[in-house]
């Protein structure tokens, strides 16, 4: 199709989208409406299990099947990006030189690196008495140790991050999630119910019964996951060499240059 | 026993995870048993659920039971269909898996456990899309089923058609299943619910339908619609199917488009039905007319075919529409029909794919002219080819004539003329190449080499590497076994006539609540149908063999095979327009009533 | 507030959508169509989060708020948008993997150049 | 005061989102999309979504741009291979079917 032919098409199926989404807009309860009987259900049942991010006790508890869904996706996708990732037979791999860094930049990223850390950790361990949660954490932890690169270079990155364990990391904390759901359904109650531990005292760190595990599970699998999806890239982008590619071995190009 | 439904998902998922941390620890035998044995662990599982899910069974998870009529859970829906659905893409993930055993052969470099880990997560994706009585619930299982296949289709990285297909698969599901959100969203907005009964619910307790429900009805069927590859979405189905390896085709053609067709069977069912949902006549003509398009432009391109799996591809497509049409009658007969078709079609298309495999595997093409009379060796694949083409054209007594039959008499009219002539012609393109590769019939076509001709545009079959380590040069017996149990299965589920009954059954008890009792049997009618697109598949194949010039007419088709173009752009654009013409057909309900 | 500020956020949402899809359909680049999808699913964020609010409502979260002292805004459609955001990064993880080997193999990564699966 | 915060931010989505379509390098568009990532973190901070915004603030603004910065990163070196040595449609092509 020629991109005349394509930019009709689009402004066609785009002018009749458009109307329909407008129309239904026009529709819609008003932006601020006070009608939310789902919502306002999901707050009585987080109170009533003493969980004082309401947000979590939905992630965690009352759907918590969504969460195991999404958590399967994100596992599929580190297993689909090793795969996809992978080193061919027609392919080698370079090593990277050394590259300096200036003194400032290493001692920040030094300095900043383990603050990082346990801020990760910190609202992952929160996560069910403030905003954030496993998600959230995972992430900033999977990032943090990702500012070695910035502050050493990818060698010392590579020495802190072997990639199987964090793959193994990955699956194994899926496994928790899966786990702690059948141990409720063999304890007697629901696949996934939130009846193993104590409820707790409201707004503590103990608080809100098997909430807090699935969180922890949560945070694990996503920093894992985080770590070996960066890993996949910074593989392809900084070491495997394919037949199209320099592969002289005058390439130096420091990636921090693009890379952030 | 409603406690054990979301181990459907929970079991797969498990024996994913633990493949993944353990698969470089245990050889590749250990690993592929240990999948095979969950995949069985969940069929036995999903069968066993089945035969107690009269009536249907209704699970909140995490034990979150409605209090005053209103739970703040996710339920999940264990119905006949489901189950059904459940139990299908078990036994497929397990033939599939039992199929890989031998063939597929390329472990990423310590990753022993990459492969069935992926399926089981493909299995565990689509169980939980099957069982769902959530829309957020199936829209995330939707996602992960999507998710797993993209990995799976581009597993052959080396090869530039498989990442390309894959790439494009990708793109076009990922927007359709945004659109989907967004279609949840408007209805959240709506009715302040996610449980698919609660919403049909509400929007009936809110009046009669506007243009809300009108955008939310087009957004969750166009990602639905994707996934069930209807025209004008089905662009990527094959990209994708002609370059995934041949046990992910398996479970892509026999299952995953398929649950596409379920999640418009259900949604509707259960959200648009009532008086705040949407018309009736309208959801009909939508399904209709796409169904009748996508029926015509599959066969249609599916015959001018020469990469076999293509060709395949095509033929799912062709099908998906005929069950599009089937489920648009809107009437128990029709669904009956469906459900039946679409447990023969997976039994006999999974089949056919596996038989190309292994063609695929031993001469290292699957082009229909290169490989020209050479697989005269394999007279039992060639037997398998056969049988499962004049099951695609519905001889009676497969499952899918049985199927096609009580659809057929359910649609009526000129639909029925298309119910035989599609599958006639889509049977016809396989026994041609039966024909042509098996017996090495016909004149040798003139570009065996492989070169493509003066029409360019045209995707080869030669291009394509084994799957295997190096061309197998004895076929081994799991390879030959799988697609003939499959074939018996697709023979049993129309030849045993307690097997028609218990799917309507469970049809009625999932849509009427066993008010209306339907049963599916031969009639006269349905088996002279049967026969005559049979025997017209058979005439075509054989004009076609003896006389390739006679029915070779590509320039008529080339503005046709010009929309297939490879281009992720103009997929998006087709989507887009599909959006537009979905709304447009569903806009006279919406603005009389 | 005004008529307008009723809808706005809906027909922000709509426009992010439509804006992606524009992208994707006229993309050069495969990167920058990976991109534009990503603008797409933005949509749904906005969408979502927009449906879910209250005015004058707080953020639904009891740990320095007495419980029934203030409304809240909808938890859940947060709960839905927070997984929404992890499926889009996972997505756009394994569709960049797709372009990096789609790269590779075919040299390029402009949709106009990549010349195989027609017909 | 709340409305006027949200219209802004909500403008200010609309027009980044624009701005990240309308972009086609994909390196500036990754800059664009951290942009996009910041600002929907904003909004959503405003529509009373802590949850929500830090994730939005940690995967839309930090790990998508990075992606997207590495793949480019891969895609060019290949590139200027190709450019010099006029690789880019090398032997390794799929099929037979290219014209």
């Amino acid at each position: 199709m020629s991109p005349r032919m394509r930019l009709w098409l689009v402004a066609t199926g785009g002018a009749g989208l458009a109307a329909l989404l407008v129309a239904a807009c026009l529709d819609l309860p008003r932006f601020g409406g006070d009608r939310h009987p789902y919502g306002d259900q999901a707050v009585e049942a987080s109170l009533s299990r003493h969980t004082a991010n309401t947000v979590a006790s939905v992630t965690f508890d009352q759907r918590a099947f969504d969460t195991l869904g999404e958590m399967s996706i994100l596992f599929a996708a580190v297993l689909g990006s090793v795969v996809l990732l992978r080193q061919t037979r027609d392919e080698h791999r370079a090593r990277p030189e050394p590259a300096a860094v200036s003194r400032p930049v290493r001692r920040y990223a030094l300095l900043v690196l383990p603050v990082a850390l346990l801020t990760g950790l910190y609202v992952v361990a929160h996560g069910q008495v403030s905003p954030g949660g496993g998600f959230q954490g995972g992430v900033v932890a999977a990032t943090a140790l990702h500012l070695l690169y910035l502050g050493a270079d990818y060698r010392a990155l590579e020495r802190v991050r072997p990639i199987a364990p964090y793959e193994a990391g990955d699956a194994l904390a899926a496994s928790a999630y899966l786990v702690t759901g059948l141990a409720a359904l063999l304890a007697g109650s629901a696949f996934l119910a939130n009846t193993l531990l104590p409820y707790g005292t409201f707004n503590t760190l103990a608080s809100a019964g098997t909430v807090p595990l699935l969180n922890a599970a949560i945070g694990m699998e996503v920093a894992c996951a985080v770590v070996v999806l960066l890993a996949g890239f910074l593989d392809q982008a900084v070491e495997i060499v394919d037949e199209g590619e320099h592969d002289d071995g005058e390439y130096h190009d420091d990636p921090r240059q693009r890379g952030k | 026993m409603h406690h054990l439904l979301p181990l459907l998902v929970a079991v797969p998922l498990l024996g994913a995870a633990l493949l993944a941390a353990g698969g470089r620890l245990v050889p590749r035998f250990v690993a592929q048993s240990t999948a095979c044995a969950v995949a069985a662990g969940t069929a036995a599982l999903a069968v066993l659920l089945l035969t107690h899910s009269s009536p249907p069974l209704t699970e909140w998870v995490g034990g979150w039971e409605p209090v005053a009529g209103h739970s703040v859970g996710i339920a999940l829906t264990g119905d006949g269909p489901g189950l059904g659905m459940a139990a299908l893409v078990s036994v497929l993930t397990l033939a599939a898996l039992a199929y890989a055993w031998r063939s597929f052969d390329e472990p990423p470099h310590g990753h022993a456990g990459a492969f069935p880990a992926l399926v089981l997560v493909f299995q565990a994706g689509m169980c939980g899309f099957a069982t769902a009585g959530d829309l957020f619930n199936a829209f995330v299982w939707f996602e992960l089923m999507s998710v797993v296949a993209y990995a799976l289709t581009g597993h052959r990285v080396e090869e530039a058609r498989a990442v390309q297909g894959a790439l494009a698969f990708a793109v076009v599901n990922s927007l359709g299943a945004y659109a989907l959100l967004m279609g949840i969203a408007l209805l959240y907005a709506r009715t302040g619910e996610l449980a698919l009964t609660e919403i049909g619910g509400a929007l009936d307790a809110h009046g009669p339908p506007d243009a809300l429900v009108l955008a939310g009805f087009v957004l969750v069927l166009t990602g639905l619609l994707v996934k069930a590859a209807a025209v004008p979405f089905q662009f990527w189905l094959p990209d994708a199917h002609a370059v995934a390896p041949t046990p992910v085709c398996m479970l892509l053609s026999g299952v995953m488009v398929e649950l596409g067709v379920f999640g418009v069977w259900r949604v509707y069912d259960t959200v648009f039905s009532g008086p705040g949902g949407l018309p009736a006549a309208d959801l009909a003509r939508v399904l209709t007319v796409l169904g009748a398009l996508t029926a015509a432009l599959g066969a249609v391109m599916c015959w001018h075919q020469r990469h076999i799996k293509r060709l395949l591809a095509y033929s799912t497509i062709a099908h998906t529409g005929l069950f599009l049409l089937g489920i648009g009658t809107l009437t128990p007969e029709g669904d009956d029909g469906v459900a039946l078709y679409v447990v023969g079609h997976a039994g006999v298309k999974a089949a056919l794919f596996a038989c190309v495999g292994i063609l695929l595997d031993r001469y290292g093409s699957v082009d229909e002219h290169v490989l020209h009379g050479r697989a005269r060796p394999l007279r039992s694949v060639g037997v398998m080819v056969v049988a499962g083409a004049l099951g695609l054209a519905g001889l009676p007594p497969f499952g899918t004539a049985l199927g096609k039959s009580v659809a057929e008499e359910a649609v009526g009219g000129p639909l029925t003329a298309l119910y035989v002539l599609a599958s006639a012609v889509t049977a016809a393109a396989v026994l041609r190449v039966a024909a042509r590769v098996f017996l090495g019939l016909g004149p040798t076509p003139e570009d065996a080499g492989g070169a493509s001709g003066a029409d360019a545009y045209e995707t080869t079959g030669s291009g394509e590497e084994p799957e295997t380590r190096q061309r197998l040069s004895r076929v081994p017996d799991t390879m030959t076994a799988v697609p003939a149990l499959l074939l018996a299965g697709a023979l049993a589920a129309g030849a045993v006539p307690a097997f028609g009954n218990a799917v309507a059954r469970a049809m009625s008890e999932a849509t009427t609540a066993g008010l209306v009792h339907t049963s599916v049997h031969w009639t006269p009618v349905g088996v002279g149908l049967g026969l005559q697109s049979t025997a017209l598949a058979v005439a075509l194949a054989s004009v076609a063999v003896a006389r390739p010039g006679l029915l070779a007419v590509p320039d008529r088709t080339l503005p046709l095979r010009r929309l297939q173009s490879g281009h992720i752009g103009d997929y998006v654009a087709w989507l887009l327009l599909g959006t537009a013409v979905l709304g447009a057909l569903a806009l006279p309900g919406i603005l009389s009533g | 507030m005004t008529a307008l500020t009723h809808v706005l956020p809906y027909l922000v949402a709509a426009w992010v959508f439509l804006a992606g899809c524009y992208g994707l359909a006229t993309s050069r680049n495969l990167i920058h169509a990976v991109g534009c999808l990503s603008v797409c699913q933005a949509a749904t964020y906005v969408l979502l989060l927009a449906v879910g609010y209250r005015d004058g409502a707080t953020a639904p979260v009891f740990s320095d708020l007495a419980p029934g002292s203030r409304p809240v805004v909808d938890p859940v459609v947060q709960a839905l948008a927070l997984t929404d955001v992890v499926v889009g990064a996972t997505v756009t993880a394994l569709l960049l993997a797709l372009v990096v080997q789609v790269a590779k193999r075919h040299g390029t990564v402009d949709p106009d150049e990549l010349s195989e699966l027609r017909g | 005061m709340t409305e006027a915060l949200i219209v802004t931010a909500l403008l200010l989505v609309a027009g980044s989102a624009t701005a990240a379509v309308a972009v086609r390098d994909p390196v500036r568009q990754s800059l664009v999309l951290a942009v996009l990532g910041v600002v929907l973190a904003v909004l959503f901070t405003v529509l009373q979504a802590p949850d929500v915004a830090l994730s939005q603030l940690a995967v839309g603004s930090a790990l998508t741009p990075l992606l997207l910065l590495l793949t480019v990163r891969k895609v060019r070196r290949r590139g200027q291979r190709a450019a010099g040595g006029g690789g880019g449609s090398d032997g390794r092509r799929g099929g037979g079917s290219g014209p």
